[in-house]
């Protein structure tokens, strides 16, 4: 790719970026949020067209109007959020797009020995028979490589294929992924994990605002010169967490025998789960293993099939996200846009979104438009929400303060309890600090805190337990200080740890 | 017609349904693809006086028959670069289609054909068959085009679950990204599932015309596509119970000209039995209220855009 | 419309102006009907009526059609009355409202209307109706002798007095022919929806109805296809002979002659002969064609001598020999299966 | 949404060039269709305006017209905002004409400085009620209101006619009897038939303005419009809304129909409406929802219709005409995008 540009609005998405792929080697691209590394890929792959630069594939030109040209030159990506159709079955998703349409005999039988001949072939075997939706998602991730290659593809772009992963099945993917490379594909992956820069990247180029600043071979750089090329500085320092010691015994949340019904059986069967006050209680685990589940329940948005949730000893079962506030519950949800904000309203209103229907910014049905500014005002300054203009609309701020306004929104309750679901995901290094240290900040005051989150290396830092869900039981639990990593690994991929 | 009550009953209904039956299986490819056509109303008119205009000038049925799927074509077209290719909401979109449709085919009408009326009727008795007792008038004495949508109903289903554009129309009507990146042009399909759904559904507005007579006047179809709207959310996007849910229709509307010898109606105000087909379809609705819209429907969708 | 140019007046200043108009600019006068100037039905005979007082006055005519309902003639009255126009005529049954309203708005304008006139009418009004009850009646009675199952049948639009008059005077009318008639009816509450037309009519005839009367406009295609269909059935349609549109299965049509009607009307408004708020209830007597049209190559069907018993009534009903119900007495459904044959004449 | 003054916007790209291009485009298929049925464009336009406004009579239909659509725009808008689709307006407002004018039958005796109030209170609450029916089968069995409140609407029209030609027969046929004389709506200008329902259609306009954008149930309609999982989150209780909205939106309809049958009619009608219950939502969606630019734009499509009646007289067109040139307009200003409502992604849980 030469001098590939691609401006939205202001902003310049990408900025005459230079990119080589080589047969056989693993190309990690590397950058902050917004640095414009899926803007990159996606131009190879079609779905944007770039303003200005050019695309060669094996010294000739290649024009890439669409994913559908992509797949005809052998280039297949997988997205961030996958392209599956959970309704259809693995080998449906696999051939999609594969025949023409008004190509009619679609023969199933046949399809799908083709489908689970090539997952012999790939030494990635999955039921092509099987409902794609009701599949973990390690397993759909599988479908989607599968999906590529059944299609011949020799350039693989994966956009953060390991945000959601555990480390045993992302382990299993770089494996997956290394030998791919020595069958002589050529593979770019982006991802906000250095360690797994290092660990299987042959080649890296690393992007910010835009613009390429690093690129270079395997030797050439190390965890802390990424970094520091990504951000510009060095990687944060968290505040030291303080020791629990001092704090008081008493069980702010606790559910009992909880069990919430999933696609296909129980989601979630029979949780006990504590969190003291003053405590951060993280829980791990790959995703879809009733973490999703877990937090609708908690939160109100789902029911719980049987069992109890008690918040400051006060039952709370089964009560509407209203009364749930009103019992001290505050939380975060993974999907900050899709559960969390509403876009195109205000940050004020976006800051008030709780508190106009519990009934504080109104005199008899009247909004109190002053005091919902002045309000938003205040937490925009406490939370240094940047821009500082309340009444922007919330779509308008990067992924990092719009997660702010969510926080600030639900800590002015100054909960008893707060739930947050992965907190960082997606957030790059400065933002994602910000956010430990306001849930850290928290815990001092005495809130307890619900940490689920993929991500290994944040429940270390920020937990005093932490537990692991698989298959929507708990299946390990253990203090922070003495958590085994190998353990961690082990029980998040099934296996029980040896007591 | 022949036989006893419940064979009238039914050999109306089923007539009454033959309609309600081709808008909906046109409708339902239509929004399996993620397009919520509410101008279903507009096509079935401007199909309707497609086919009485060339029947009633030609003399022959095929040739209106013909015409209609033309028009079908047509607004199938005009309706993907509205919903397709310009993203234009659909709901309103829709509605407004049947507005300027409704007005266009009065006016066209009023000028191009008067109250003429073609030579024929489209009845077509099956030798044999239409001798079988009460199966042979319900189903063997109908016109061409109901046993054409008997035939319709096992085609489209095959079309839908047993081909690659049926994949590929259910993929883009839960996900359409997913159908983008695996290499389908999803404004592309779309519109070819809107001009066949389209086809289909002018067809629905010809049944009228070749059922009776082959006049047309104005507001002909009198709010039958909506309903099969309704039938469509009833037969949950399958064609088999479309078919089904279609022959409901058309007996609940059938009750009233039978209800004279069905004791137990004869007494219900003729205005309670007309509410009828409508009150039905609420409650169907309520029932079959666990049947999801295909995921996308109604949605615009921009390539590349997330 | 035909005539579309003459603006003369400015729209804008509408107040005293039209006083001015002396007697050699040609008068003008509107038609607003329901249906259309070419649908073999109400509106076309309305048409030419209307056509052929304005040609015999050198009237300019200027004709809206295919108004159904009363706010479009709120619309379109005030349109024409704010173009100063002479005389309107609203061909619909329902909407005397408006009349009475546009007559107050419009005093220099006269609002004749189809209906029967109100107390304290306008002076600016007139109201016409044709008893359609007699040629209705006369319908039945060709009905009554042209059944071979004694059963007739009538699919109708909507049910109150004015239009359930007719399908009531056909059934009295076939019984004061044919004590052994019986009758079946339906009401589709529509004129237009044709596929529901044919359903009524195969549910009428799958009880054995032969003759069907149709007091509906463009759903009479679906009785005529149910007919069709079906052997030894006949169609009675209304308002205009439509024996061309399909012989084989029209027996013959109940005529109004409502083109006279519309042409007497409107001379006698622009002759000034009209008592103000006038009622203008027309007979048989004063309508030549009203009744049934001919049977064409049907009269078999009645015989010669069913023919000449048509006829024969239909004096008997212009003498006053035979008093058919008015719509106070047989505007409501059944009446017509009730009422004794012997106590009117027959 | 910068403007909080702009409420339950759901839609929001106004950029000047689609507004140009949608005004260019309409204007130009309007044109083209003009044309090909030979009349002059300009003729058309200006006879529209002239028999719309020209004199005070068809000024003042073109008011109470406008007055009626004010009042349907507002019962498709406010459901809107919430991201519910009521298309029942139709049948709101003939459930409220019907219980409008039962009601002046049934306390006919009240004096007459009550009575029209009365019998305005009761087509609200009827268009309520029969809105309610939607919103209730929404809130408690998810059933899809599009094709309720639609239903719903042809068996409104039904009832209409039951009490037209069974309850309450005028002689004549198609229309009950007149109302008393003291349960018309008191004129505002009487010469040009000009009642208070004007009055009523702008006071419903600004409330329900100040309703959206200043209250919390509006926060919490137009919250729950643009993101119903946020919504419910934050503690709305997004259930009721469906009813909230429809019951709100179902009794402007019904004071429509009230407006309808004691301010112009004057009796109930069967069809009365000509589809004003449809037009309402290309009003709304013209008004982008906003309750107050709901008042022009009603004016616009009033004008539209009312001035279409002249097109026979001046430019040998049917009126019917007026009906396509609305429509194309509308359909324009959503193909150009000047008017956009807004969905969440598809397909994402
Ligand atoms: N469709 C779009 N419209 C407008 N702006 C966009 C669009 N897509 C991306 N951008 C902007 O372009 C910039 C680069 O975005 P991109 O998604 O490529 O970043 P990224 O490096 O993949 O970030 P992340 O780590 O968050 O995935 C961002 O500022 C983003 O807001
Ligand atoms: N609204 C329309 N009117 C007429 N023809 C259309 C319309 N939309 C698409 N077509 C026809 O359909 C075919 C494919 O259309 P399109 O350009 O959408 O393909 P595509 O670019 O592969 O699709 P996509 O934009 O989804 O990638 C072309 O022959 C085009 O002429
Ligand atoms: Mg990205
Ligand atoms: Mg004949």
């Amino acid at each position: 790719m030469h001098g590939v540009s691609k401006r939205y609005g202001d902003t310049l998405a990408n900025d005459a970026v230079d990119l080589t792929l080589h047969r056989g080697e693993v190309h990690a691209v590397l950058g902050e949020n917004g640095a414009g590394k899926t803007t990159l890929m996606s131009t190879l792959f079609g779905l944007v067209a770039p303003d200005a630069g050019r695309i060669e594939i094996d010294g000739t030109e290649a024009r890439i109007g669409s994913p559908q040209d992509a797949l005809e030159l052998g280039v297949g990506m997988v997205h961030q959020h996958f392209m599956l159709v959970p309704d259809l079955t693995v080998a449906e998703n696999v051939v999609l797009g594969t025949e023409r349409p008004f190509n009619l005999s679609l023969r199933r039988p046949a399809v799908e020995r083709s489908v689970r001949e090539a997952g012999e072939r790939f030494g990635i075997a999955i039921d092509p028979a099987a409902r794609t939706g009701a599949l973990p998602v390690e397993i759909q991730q599988r479908v989607e490589i599968l999906k590529l290659l059944y299609r011949g593809a020799e350039i693989l772009i994966l956009d953060e294929p390991t945000a959601v992963l555990g480390p045993a099945q992302i382990d299993s993917l770089l494996e997956v992924l290394a030998s791919l490379r020595d069958e002589g594909r050529a593979i770019a992956i982006v991802t906000h994990k250095l360690p797994e820069v290092m660990a299987i990247a042959d080649r890296v180029t690393v992007l910010k605002s835009g613009r390429r600043v690093l690129s270079g071979e395997r030797g050439s750089f190390d965890a802390a010169s990424l970094a520091r090329a990504m951000t510009g500085a060095e990687l944060p320092e968290l505040p030291p967490r303080a020791a629990r010691a001092d704090v008081a015994d008493t069980v702010r949340l606790r559910t009992k025998g909880l069990v919430v019904a999933g696609r296909g059986g129980r989601a979630v069967g029979g949780a006990d789960i504590e969190v003291r006050e003053g405590e951060v209680l993280g829980v791990a685990g790959v995703e879809g293993n009733g973490q999703r589940e877990l937090f609708g329940a908690l939160t109100g948005e789902l029911a719980a099939d049987e069992g109890s949730i008690e918040i400051d000893g006060r039952p709370v079962t089964g009560l509407s996200p209203r009364a749930l506030h009103e019992a001290g519950l505050a939380y975060v949800p993974a999907d900050r846009q899709g559960a969390g904000l509403v876009l195109d309203m205000s940050v004020a209103d976006n800051l008030a979104l709780a508190a106009v229907p519990a009934g504080r910014f109104d005199t008899r049905g009247l909004l109190r438009r002053k005091a919902i500014r002045a309000e938003a005002e205040r937490l925009i300054e406490s939370f240094r929400i940047v821009p500082d203009d309340p009444d922007l609309p919330v779509a308008s701020l990067s992924g990092g303060n719009q997660q702010k306004v969510v926080l600030a929104r639900e800590l002015a309750r100054r909960p008893a309890v707060l739930i947050a679901a992965s907190p960082t995901q997606g957030l790059d290094v400065g933002a994602a600090a910000d956010v430990h240290r306001r849930l850290l900040d928290v815990r001092e005051r005495g809130t307890a805190v619900l940490l689920i989150s993929y991500d290994l290396d944040e429940l270390r830092q920020l937990s005093d337990r932490i537990l692991v869900l698989h298959r929507g039981a708990v299946v390990y639990e253990t203090d922070a200080e003495r958590v085994d990593i190998d353990e961690l690994g082990m029980a998040m991929a099934g296996h029980q740890p040896v007591a | 017609m022949s036989g006893g009550v419940f064979t009238t009953l039914f050999a109306l209904g089923v007539a009454l349904a033959a309609p309600l039956l081709w808008a909906a299986l046109g409708e339902l490819i239509i929004e399996q693809s993620g397009v919520l056509n509410i101008g279903i109303e507009g096509v079935m008119l401007i199909g309707a006086f497609g086919c009485a205009y060339a029947y009633v000038r030609s003399g022959s049925m095929v040739a209106g028959i013909a015409t209609a799927m033309g028009c079908g074509a047509a607004c199938g077209l005009v309706l993907a670069l509205l919903y397709v290719r310009l993203g234009a909401d659909q709901i309103v979109t829709g509605i407004l289609f049947s507005v300027i449709a409704l007005a266009g085919t009065t006016v066209l009408a009023d000028r191009l054909l008067g109250t003429d009326v073609a030579e024929k009727t489209g009845q077509l008795d099956i030798p044999g068959l239409s001798e079988i007792p009460f199966f042979g008038t319900v189903l063997f004495s109908q016109d061409p085009l109901v046993y054409a949508a008997i035939v319709a109903v096992p085609l489209v289903s095959y079309l839908m679950s047993g081909t690659w554009f049926g994949l590929y129309v259910r993929a883009i009507g839960a996900r359409p990204r997913a159908g983008e990146t695996a290499g389908i042009g999803v404004r592309a399909l779309r519109t070819w599932a809107l001009v066949i759904g389209c086809v289909l559904t002018a067809i629905g507005g010809a049944s009228l015309v070749v059922a009776t007579s082959g006049g047309f006047s104005p507001n002909l179809t009198a709010g039958r596509g909506f309903i099969a709207l309704a039938v469509v959310v009833l037969a949950r996007w399958k064609p088999l119970w479309a078919a089904a849910a279609a022959l409901l229709f058309g007996v609940a509307q059938a009750l009233q000209f039978v209800a004279d010898e069905l004791g137990f109606l004869a007494h219900v105000p003729s205005d309670v039995l007309l509410m009828l087909p409508y009150l039905l379809t609420v409650v169907a609705v309520v029932f079959a209220a666990g049947s999801r819209y295909p995921a996308a429907c109604g949605v615009p969708y921009r390539p590349g855009s997330a | 419309g035909d005539d579309n140019k003459d603006s003369s007046g400015d729209a804008a200043s509408t107040d005293d102006t039209s006083t001015a108009a002396a007697d050699e600019t040609p008068k003008k006068i509107g038609l607003l009907t329901t249906g259309t100037q070419n649908d073999k039905n109400w509106g076309e005979a309305f048409t030419i009526g209307a056509k052929a007082a304005a040609d015999a006055s050198g009237a300019k005519l200027t004709v809206v059609d295919n108004l159904n309902e009363p706010p479009q003639y709120a619309q379109q009255g005030a349109s024409l009355g704010q173009e100063g126009y002479d005389m309107v005529l609203m061909a619909l049954g329902t909407i005397q409202e408006v009349q009475l309203k546009l007559a107050k708005q419009f005093p220099d304008t006269l609002w004749c209307g189809y209906g029967i006139a109100p107390d304290n009418a306008p002076e600016n009004t007139c109201f016409v109706d044709a008893l359609q009850e007699q040629a209705a009646f006369l319908g039945g009675v060709a009905a009554g002798l042209a059944t071979k199952t004694n059963v007739i049948g009538a699919v109708n639009g909507f049910e109150f007095p004015q239009l359930t008059r007719q399908p009531e005077a056909y059934a009295l009318g076939a019984r004061c022919v044919n004590p052994d008639v019986t009758f079946v009816q339906k009401y589709i509450n529509s004129w237009t929806d044709a596929a529901l037309g044919k359903a009524a009519a195969k549910g009428l005839i799958s009880q054995k109805a032969d003759v069907l009367l149709a007091p509906l406009t463009t759903a009479t295609n679906g009785l005529i296809a149910a007919a069709r269909e079906s052997d030894g059935v006949w169609v009675m349609p209304e308002y205009f002979d439509s024996n061309d549109t399909a012989k084989e299965v029209i027996l013959t049509s109940v005529l109004f002659d409502l083109q006279t009607l519309a042409e007497d009307v409107y001379t006698k408004g622009l002759n000034g002969d009209l008592k103000p708020g006038e009622m203008l209830p027309y007979t048989l007597a004063e309508l030549p064609d009203g009744g049934v049209a001919p049977f064409y190559e049907d009269e078999a069907v009645l015989g010669a001598d069913g023919v000449a018993k048509v006829d024969e009534i239909k004096q008997k009903i212009i003498d006053g020999d035979i008093k058919v119900p008015s719509t106070d007495e047989i505007g409501t459904v059944g009446t017509g299966s009730k009422i004794d044959p012997a106590s009117i004449g027959c | 949404m910068t403007q909080p003054d702009a409420p339950g916007l759901a839609l929001l790209h106004d950029r000047r060039l689609s507004v140009l291009a949608a005004l260019l485009a309409s204007l130009a298929v309007i044109a083209a269709i003009v044309l090909a049925l030979s009349a002059d464009p300009f003729t058309v336009f200006s006879t529209i305006v002239d028999s719309s406004l020209g004199s005070k009579f068809t000024f003042g239909q073109t008011v109470m017209i406008g007055a009626i659509l004010v009042l349907t725009g507002l019962a498709a808008a406010i459901p809107f905002s919430a991201h519910l689709w009521n298309v029942g307006g139709e049948g709101q407002l003939y459930f409220g004409a019907f219980a409008a004018f039962a009601a002046t039958q049934v306390v006919g005796g009240l004096p007459g400085w009550l009575l029209p109030f009365v019998v305005l209170a009761a087509g609200m609450a009827a268009g309520a009620l029969w809105g309610l029916i939607p919103g209730v089968l929404k809130t408690v069995a998810d059933a899809n209101e599009v094709i309720t409140s639609l239903m719903m609407s042809f068996v409104a029209i039904l009832v209409a006619g039951v009490a037209i030609n069974d309850i309450w027969p005028e002689g004549f046929g198609g229309q009950t009897e007149s109302i008393p004389a003291n349960a018309a709506l008191p004129y505002v200008w009487q010469a040009a038939d000009i009642d208070i329902g004007i009055v009523v259609a702008l006071v419903a306009a600004v409330v329900a303005w100040v309703l959206i954008a200043r209250t919390r149930v509006g926060f919490e309609i137009r919250a729950a419009g643009l993101n119903p999982r946020a919504a419910r989150a934050g503690g709305i209780d997004v259930r009721r809304l469906p009813m909230v909205t429809f019951a709100l939106g179902g009794a402007c309809a019904g004071a429509a129909g009230a407006i309808a049958v004691v301010g112009v009619n004057d009796s109930l009608i069967q069809n009365f409406s000509q589809n004003y219950g449809f037009l309402g939502i290309a009003v709304a969606i013209v008004a982008r929802l906003n309750p107050l630019a709901i008042v022009p734009s009603a004016a616009l499509f009033a004008i539209l219709s009312v001035g279409s009646n002249g097109l026979e007289v001046q430019a040998g067109l049917s009126p019917a005409m007026g009906q396509i040139l609305g429509a194309v307009f509308v359909i324009m200003l959503l193909a150009f995008q000047v008017v956009r409502l807004r969905y969440p992604e598809a397909g994402t849980s």
